[in-house]
């Protein structure tokens, strides 16, 4: 079971996490790993009072798909859901969610981080941060590209 | 042939979507670049190669290369940032 | 923050997430990663109707305060939330719940996997199941030695 | 001294926890389980040199040639299993 939603609103990890653990194949689930993503008060030694993420409706939905499905042909995936919120932000917010089901905690494990790696560096997400300097386009990371490509050696 | 742009490029580009007709030898991406940079200012200095910044055609990320055609979505946005 | 809890009773994972999203330095966490052991249906090749979980009372909380310490001398842990269930359970149930939250995914990742390695080959808990050939203890698997071992290298 | 047996052997043993006092000789925990292993029965076959079990003193792992003294408690336990 695969479950994808872009959102504005916020999202319940526990409700999610229901849904996994009452879906029929759930008592082969032996572990579940999960991430979730937070708004940070400052990045690159700036303070960070807010910020927006904007993405590109259809792709967006498209590329986590696909994410989905590589991480499902390399481990053992019995359920996944990703959500991903768009719109205004603020410190503390929520951001990203992945859960990863499996038989055992391995799996579970690295599809959930191939995941986040893979939604960093080909997901059509940007993020646009407030600061005390003004608003600014959060810039890509060369560490988020190093991480995807460590999933291919 | 249509053109979406996204987050910074969207800005400096001062433009989320544009309708164009490019001439008859745009076939690639890379002659889609080449053609939008004779337009100079931002598209310019922009789209420059060396720049970082992606390109989909019809919803796929793709390379230089790549064939396009009228009837084909076009993005052109910056390496992405979310999670 | 770290919390320890080894219970009887279930556990909910949004309420402990709450904990630490509500900690005086919540707003430097950009990223939670966790984990949740359940109970499956099957373990090889027999299927299991139920579980005992033992414990030696005292070794355990040290154990686990020892793996959460050096997992926050390995990489940055800005909060630490370990709980393990003993006791009769059965299929579908949560045997045990590690979060760690940190300022990237990278370390909260690794956190979270480690303290799991290690809770699996250091921490005093047995399991003995129920099936239908009659009741068994579970046998160490030398695959959670090698996933352990992979944190000296 | 005091010795806690936990999960399988503590079934195959008999024993959940017992107060010893061995011989003055039993210094370290290698002799502590020859000295259990001169019971014979089940002790003489579990606690055998090769047998996959673990020993904590006072709720640490330790090897066989830890020291153990009258005041220590002392752990015997099949690998875990938990998780």
């Amino acid at each position: 079971m695969t479950t994808i939603r872009i959102q504005t609103d916020d999202f319940d990890l526990a409700s999610e996490l229901a849904n996994i653990r009452n879906a029929p194949n759930a008592a082969r689930i032996g572990a579940v790993a999960s991430f979730v993503g937070l708004v940070r008060d400052s990045n690159d030694g700036s303070s960070v009072s807010g910020m927006t993420l904007e993405h590109f409706p259809g792709m967006t939905e498209k590329a986590l798909a696909d994410i989905a499905a590589e991480a499902a042909s390399r481990w053992n995936v019995l359920g996944c859901t990703i959500v991903h919120r768009v719109g205004p932000l603020k410190p503390l917010d929520q951001i990203v969610l992945v859960i990863v089901a499996s038989g055992h905690r391995g799996d579970a494990f690295a599809a959930c981080e191939f995941i986040m790696d893979y939604l960093k560096t080909r997901a059509p997400f940007w993020k646009k941060e407030v600061t005390p300097e003004g608003a600014r386009w959060v810039e890509a990371r060369e560490s988020d590209d190093t991480a995807a490509e460590r999933w291919n050696r | 042939m249509r053109i979406l742009y996204f987050a910074r490029l969207r800005e400096v580009l001062g433009s989320a979507e544009e309708q164009v007709e490019p001439p008859a030898h745009v076939t690639t991406v890379a002659a889609l670049l080449a053609w939008l940079r004779e337009r100079g200012g931002a598209f310019a200095s922009e789209l420059a190669e060396g720049k970082r910044f992606r390109v989909a055609v019809n919803q796929t990320v793709v390379n230089a290369d790549a064939a396009v055609g009228a009837a084909d979505e076009v993005a052109i946005f910056p390496p992405v940032t979310g999670g």
